[in-house]
């Protein structure tokens, strides 16, 4: 591939990302505008690919496009209430338009609103090419932290640098990370009511069969997944997404067992990453500081801190996609019942 | 050289975008859209930065961590922000509308 | 140069409540007992802390064993160590009065269940945040520091969504996209400022800094999204709505602690890490706004009918005060510009935590919070108004509160560098707290008409004592002047962690 | 020689730990109550005479505590304070009597008992204050625990009066806060009693020197009730009667005075002020303020309004003994004005508020006859009122005496000729008041006629106001005694014009 066929790729790419966005935030169809974001989602990960940050073109496009779509989708299904038709009703262009005729009977309404937006306009291009300008420089001649990591590679016990990176040299910004994660369940369960699955009963048995085949799958897929994160490109939040997805899969598809699972449970194993993560940073105060494996031990712990928040982040995401709580204690129940 | 600048001021495109439909859209989905516009754009900076002069060489690992924290986080609000603006949707009806404030019934 | 420190109790601010919203969320808690002890258990880690930098002076603590360039380092000096105490002392208030909060309300719900939920899911959330506040201050890497920004960010909005009326949920909605754009500029910030000198650690960041074009604009990108997250006046839409309809504890948290993060992340980046970026021009915008944001904020909250509204529109006011005194640190950024900033915090911080929690606990037994008919409750509940009253002494400025003190080095700053105009603002912010504040108090005084409307249940001790202490504590803060001067320049070290520039 | 600091500390606590402990006490302990108030007081006194012994013999009794940089509390007992700490604290003790008479069953008195003893507090730091930042710590305290008093019946009328006393008094507080956080600038910190700062400065930053020396005086002047900022003083007689006395005759209008006196002889110093030419300036305010009071006290019917306003005149006659402080005998005058209107001041609002409790009489109009009915209660007032005019007999005499003298040894007229028009004036406001009262008959029955069996009214109400008149009489005769307040005003003066 030489570079005249990579340069055209990278424009290709670029146009198509810029021309997504535009269009993604003009368009004011919903539904249009989702399914255009989960393409923006895929288009990013290949410019992440492109630009040799394979870990985080499989998180782009696990969690950005694979996860963030179907979230956006439920939040729209569930917003515009269940009819079909309604789907392609433009909500947010009648709700725009409306506003801007009030406002514009006038003339003078009129032009002050345009006045408004060419000034804020102006603003924003001043500003966007001010800071294209500081980019312009010649790059400043720090080759950032890379070197760093290459010396100190082989004391992390992992040879994939950004594994290394993120869970041991800057372990403490993934620990607070996982907790941002525990933090989204507990708000959004704290406002949601008591619902995590309803039984809407739609389920086509195609799905439920494809369901069974799928499921155990895309479950190998991610332990696979978080398994090489410490040597090739992968790892935890890759790893839970896929999970997520699978867990996402058996919910759609109403698995009678999913439905009923008591609480407990659940909420053991979203503590249960950010506590082993927490447990083994603490206990390694016993001869050295917090988050400091012992020399040889690093590898290993580093994959058991993976698979254990992998498996955190999978029900996690889950559970931020299905938006209820589980049922569990007599409250919730007496809740249960008055359907509220 | 000029490819990685192309990145980046497609990146900075990109936040601005972000930044006006954030601004002007009423909607409460496509505010949520735009925030996650921009943080795209603001991660395609720090890659395109962590490649440091030669295209396709990722040297630096340490913006790359960086964004897929950010990838995370940015799930993670987005997950709160849709179920926040559904929960409005439900109780009030009144989803991004804001007709101001409502005469405080009960308790707060 | 700060010794580098191997004890762990650097760590513990943040591991400790990290555990504990954890162990809270997964045992469904609902007895005051576990989340008062990890909130106990802080305050003791704090105070443990403050010998250590008695005895050491500034310390760096480097996690994972790894140095700067590449890993984390968590720096405690004078500033971040009040800061910390100032979080712990009205943590400990904020847990207990939440207890007897929802203790209350539990007793008096009409929907079962309700409260019950409110209160499980507030105590995981409440630590969350308590930990990234001591994460915050503890932290010394920008890019850390925006992760604790997002996680208290999170939990607060979900902390102030969890009264679940919808103009709650609406106002919490709008606080997260405005918390969501201040990070994302944040964000901005910190690649302009990676990209130039490849350096995140804020004590090699001061070492290396130099005006250029890059930085500045990082420093500049970043300065925007903490004024957005601190409620700064233009910016400060979000905060009356979320902060007034939240429950009365969430309201004390949000207003008391919540907004010093980031202001206090703005003074330290202006006049410790970035300090030779900063212009006097510069300085004199952030004056202005802080003017701008003093008025606004007063004359509204003489405008409001409602409680809670009024004490939220004078946060706003106070984050205007906090903001002059910018201008007045350019020339001597020594050690009185840094007390008097800091005093202020603190002052303020335990004077609005006690503020609205006797707010709250007015709303509780009156079940509104209009002001004109709250008269005669001071029979019924005198330590709450006399709480109440101590804490408008502290906004207001007048002596023996930390406010005073504040205000006082405040004004000989001003004076020192001959900015005469800026003392103008301060005294007319001072009397506009007086006038929002007497403007609550006056109908307490007056003599009940007829029968007391409040229902004879005594007020529970929980939601009376909490309230009195802390504003008691901002009360004294003047005359512990001398301890906090002590931390200030523990043994010799200059204020700041690396000395300043 | 230097006695304890701690006395300082003593005398302030006697009064302050009281207070707190009757704020927590429940309302129907009234005898608890009445017994801790009197005991703090009578401690204070006692602990106060060993002060003033101290002083005579020359020791110095001071405390300090650092705050932050260029801040800190400082207390300090000279002869000046002494004398105001006396006044305050003789005059707390007969007030508290007086008020546990006049607020027999009215409801939360804890409260009130709590503000009262915590003002008092506050006024005895304000004279003991040793620097200007001290100063201004209890004169804004001082605000904080009048208000309550002020708006303690509660009726909207009295919040009114609150929430005017409060726009003055804090807007006052607030310029006088900025201008002695300027003053700390160019001048470092400074303690009292060391005349004032260096003469240097006045040469560098004369101009700025005055501007803060205006804005030190509007915002002492406003509880000063000098003429402009005087207009919360008639409206805070809506409160009864024993705070309406305290705040005029004890705490807050001579802490005015008081601070006009320190701001004039130890801030500035005597020195600083004729070369700034700024003793004029405070003249002029005075005899306005003089002349306005009376002026504006012929025309007021209800009692308490004109005694309000003869207070306002009143308290000027000590502005105007300062301001003519270069010459020794006006200084005299107008430092022992400030104890002998203190008073005379006070038995007269005792004798209104005994009218007004016994007989629901408010207005001169009502008092036709009314010595008949309550000879004692109209004697004591007929002396205090005597004592307003400046006859010679009482202790008003004295202090009018010495100012006129030394307006005569400055040679300005205009002076000369204010005081003796003022002395007219308040024989014209005073005399009706006591003609109508003992020549002419009472007509009708009286509002609202309570007897309290053998006495004219309660034993608690009658004595205090019996015992000032008779002080206010002694004080005019035995003036030169060796221990009477003109003895210690000289030993004051000595130590400012040797």
């Amino acid at each position: 591939m030489n570079s005249l066929s990579l340069t055209l790729f990278d424009c290709v790419v670029l146009v198509t990302l810029l021309g997504l966005a535009w269009q993604l935030l003009a368009t004011p169809d919903l539904f249009k505008a989702m399914v255009l974001f989960m393409s923006f989602g895929l288009v990013m990960a290949l410019a992440w690919v492109r630009l040799a940050a394979p870990d985080v073109a499989l998180a782009e496009a696990a969690l950005g496009a694979g996860l963030t779509g179907p979230l956006f989708l439920s939040a729209l299904h569930r917003l515009r209430g269940t009819r079909k038709g309604e789907r392609r009703q433009q909500l947010d262009s009648i709700e725009h338009r409306g506003k801007i005729e009030k406002v514009t009977q006038r003339t003078s309404g009129r032009i002050i609103y345009l006045l408004l937006r060419i000034l804020f306009a102006g603003l924003l291009l001043t500003l966007l090419v001010h800071l294209a300008t500081i980019l312009l420089h010649v790059e400043y001649e720090n080759p950032g932290l890379g070197v760093f990591v290459a010396e100190q590679q082989e004391e992390s016990g992992v040879i994939s640098p950004v594994t290394a990176v993120l869970l041991n040299f800057r372990g403490y910004d993934t620990l607070l990370e996982i907790m941002v994660l525990f933090v989204a369940v507990v708000a959004v369960w704290s406002l949601a009511t008591v619902r995590f699955s309803e039984k809407s009963g739609q389920v086509s048995p195609i799905q439920q069969g494809v369901v069974r085949i799928l499921a155990p799958l895309m479950i190998l897929v991610a332990v696979s997944l978080i398994w090489q994160g410490t040597h090739l490109a992968g790892g935890a939040f890759q790893g839970g997404a896929v999970l997520a997805a699978a867990g996402v899969l058996m919910m759609v598809s109403e698995l009678p067992w999913l439905r009923l699972i008591p609480s407990l449970p659940v909420r053991l194993m979203l503590v249960f990453g950010p506590l082993v993560f927490l447990g083994l940073g603490v206990s390694c105060l016993a001869d050295g500081r917090f988050l400091e494996y012992p020399g040889e031990l690093a590898g290993f712990l580093i994959l058991l801190i993976e698979l254990a928040c992998g498996l955190s982040i999978g029900l996690t995401l889950a559970c931020l996609f299905v938006g209820g709580r589980p049922v569990d204690d007599l409250v919730d129940r007496g809740q249960l019942e008055e359907g509220s | 050289m000029t490819v990685l600048f192309a990145y980046k001021l497609g990146g900075l495109c990109l936040f601005f975008m972000g930044f006006t439909a954030l601004i002007l859209r009423s909607h409460p989905l496509k505010k949520i859209m735009a925030v996650n516009v921009m943080a795209a754009g603001v991660f395609l900076l720090f890659i395109a930065m962590a490649c440091h002069g030669r295209v396709g060489v990722a040297i630096d690992p340490v913006p790359q961590a960086m964004v897929l924290t950010g990838i995370v986080v940015s799930v993670s609000v987005t997950a709160l922000a849709l179920v926040l603006a559904c929960r409005i949707q439900e109780t009030s009806g009144g989803a991004g509308s804001s007709e101001g404030e409502h005469p405080p019934q009960g308790d707060s | 140069m700060p010794t580098v420190s191997a004890s762990f109790w650097m760590v513990l601010p943040v591991v400790l409540p990290l555990a504990g919203g954890l162990l809270c969320f997964l045992w469904r808690q609902r007895s005051l007992w576990l989340p008062l002890a990890f909130a106990l258990v802080n305050l003791i880690v704090v105070i443990r802390l403050t010998r250590l930098l008695l005895i050491q002076g500034p310390l760096h603590y480097q996690i994972g064993g790894w140095e700067t360039p590449l890993g984390i380092v968590l720096v405690l000096d004078g500033p971040a160590l009040l800061m910390l105490l100032l979080t712990a002392l009205c943590g400990a208030g904020v847990t207990c009065y939440a207890r007897g909060y929802f203790a209350y309300r539990i007793s008096a719900q009409k929907q079962p269940g309700r409260h019950e939920r409110q209160e499980r899911f507030f105590w995981p959330l409440w630590l969350m945040l308590l930990a990234a506040l001591n994460g915050l201050f503890l932290s010394g890497d920008i890019f850390n520091i925006y992760v604790t920004l997002e996680l208290l960010s999170i939990s607060a909005v979900a902390l102030a969504a969890l009264s679940g009326k919808p103009v709650a949920q609406l106002a919490s909605f709008r606080y997260l996209l405005a918390s969501l754009l201040g990070s994302l500029s944040y964000l901005l910030g910190i690649f302009f400022i990676y990209r130039s000198h490849g350096v995140l650690d804020l004590g090699l960041l001061r070492a290396v800094v130099e005006p250029g074009s890059s930085m500045t604009a990082g420093l500049v990108l970043m300065s925007c999204g903490l004024l957005l997250k601190s409620a700064a006046f233009p910016l400060h839409f979000w905060l009356p709505p979320a902060h007034a309809n939240a429950l009365a504890p969430v309201s004390a948290i949000l207003s008391g602690l919540v907004i010093k993060g980031s202001l206090y992340l703005l003074f330290r980046f202006w006049f410790d890490t970035f300090a030779s970026l900063i212009s006097p021009a510069a300085l004199n915008v952030i004056g202005m706004l802080g003017i701008l944001a003093v008025f606004w904020g007063g004359i509204l909250a003489l405008l409001q009918q409602r409680l809670k509204l009024l004490v939220a529109y004078s946060t706003v006011s106070q984050v205007g005060y906090f903001l002059i005194a910018f201008p007045l640190a350019y020339h001597d950024a020594t050690l009185s510009v840094w007390t008097a900033f800091l005093f202020m915090i603190l002052a303020h911080g335990c004077a609005k935590v006690a503020m609205f929690m006797a707010a709250g606990t007015m709303y509780l037994h009156s079940g509104h919070d209009r002001m004109r008919d709250l008269h005669g409750i001071r029979l019924v509940m005198p330590l709450t108004v006399f709480a109440y009253g101590m804490a408008g002494v502290n906004l207001m400025g007048l002596p023996p509160s930390g406010g005073f003190v504040g205000k006082w080095l405040l004004l000989t700053g001003a004076f020192d560098d001959g900015q005469w105009w800026w003392s103008v603002a301060i005294m007319a912010g001072g009397l506009l707290a007086a006038a929002y504040v007497f403007r609550v108090m006056s109908p307490l005084f007056q003599a009940p008409v007829g029968a007391s409307i409040f229902d004879g249940r005594p007020t529970p001790a929980l939601l009376e004592w909490p309230p009195l202490v802390l504003s008691l504590i901002a009360l004294l803060l003047g005359l512990f002047a001398p301890g906090i001067m002590a931390l200030l320049t523990a043994n010799g070290g200059a204020v700041i962690s690396g000395g300043l520039p | 020689m230097n006695g304890s600091g701690w006395l300082l500390v003593l005398i302030m606590l006697s009064s302050f730990v009281p207070g707190i402990i009757i704020f927590g006490l429940p309302e129907d302990r009234v005898r608890l109550r009445t017994t801790l108030n009197l005991c703090g007081s009578l401690i204070k006194i006692g602990l106060i005479v060993v002060l003033n012994v101290g002083i005579y013999l020359g020791y110095s009794y001071e405390i300090r505590l650092p705050l932050v940089a260029g801040m800190e509390v400082y207390l300090h007992a000279d002869p000046l304070s002494a004398l105001f700490t006396t006044l305050s604290s003789v005059l707390w003790l007969l007030t508290t009597i007086y008020a546990v008479g006049y607020l027999e069953d009215s409801p939360n008195r804890s409260h009130f008992f709590g503000y009262f003893s915590l003002c008092v507090t506050v006024t005895i730091g304000i004279a003991l204050a040793g620097n200007l930042i001290t100063f201004i710590l209890f004169y804004e305290m001082l605000t904080l625990s009048t208000y309550p008093l002020i708006v303690h019946r509660g009726t909207p009328q009295s919040l009114r009066a609150g929430r005017n006393y409060l726009v003055y008094t804090l807007g006052g507080g607030a310029l006088f806060f900025l201008a002695a956080a300027w003053l700390q600038v160019l001048t470092g910190p400074m303690d009292f009693g060391s005349d004032g700062f260096a003469s240097h400065l006045v040469v560098e930053h004369g101009p700025l020197l005055s501007l803060l020396f205006v804005l030190l005086i509007a915002g002492v002047g406003v509880k000063a009730a000098l003429v402009p900022l005087h207009g919360w003083l008639p409206q805070a007689m809506i409160a009864p009667a024993p705070v309406s006395a305290l705040l005029h005759a004890v705490a807050v209008v001579k802490a005015g005075a008081f601070g006009i006196v320190r701001i004039v002889l130890d801030v500035y110093g005597l020195e600083n002020m004729i070369v700034l030419g700024l003793l004029p300036l405070l003249t002029f305010v005075a005899t306005l303020t003089i002349l306005w009071g009376s002026f504006r006290a012929l025309q007021q019917d209800d009692l308490k309004r004109r005694l309000a306003f003869s207070t306002i005149s009143q308290i000027s006659y000590i502005g105007l003994g300062i301001s003519l402080a270069d010459h020794r005998l006006a200084l005299i005058g107008g430092l022992v004005h400030l104890v002998h209107q203190g008073i005379m001041k006070i038995t007269l609002f005792f004798c209104a508020g005994n009218l007004a409790e016994t007989l629901g009489v408010h207005r001169i109009s009502e008092m036709r006859g009314i010595a008949r009915r309550m000879p004692w209660t109209m004697g004591a007032f007929t002396v205090g009122a005597l004592g307003m005019i400046g006859l010679p007999p009482t202790a008003g005499f004295v202090s009018k005496w010495f100012l006129g003298l030394g307006a005569l040894s400055a040679s300005n007229w205009v002076v000369v000729a204010v005081l003796m028009l003022s002395s007219l004036l308040n024989a014209a406001y005073f005399l009706p008041i006591l003609i109508t009262a003992w020549f002419d008959r009472p007509v009708g029955p009286w509002p609202d006629e309570k007897n309290f069996g053998r006495f004219e009214t309660r034993l608690m109400l009658l004595c205090p106001p019996l015992l000032t008149a008779a002080v206010v009489l002694l004080i005019g005769v035995l003036a030169e005694a060796q221990i009477s307040p003109l003895a210690w005003v000289r030993f004051i003066v000595e130590g400012y014009l040797p």
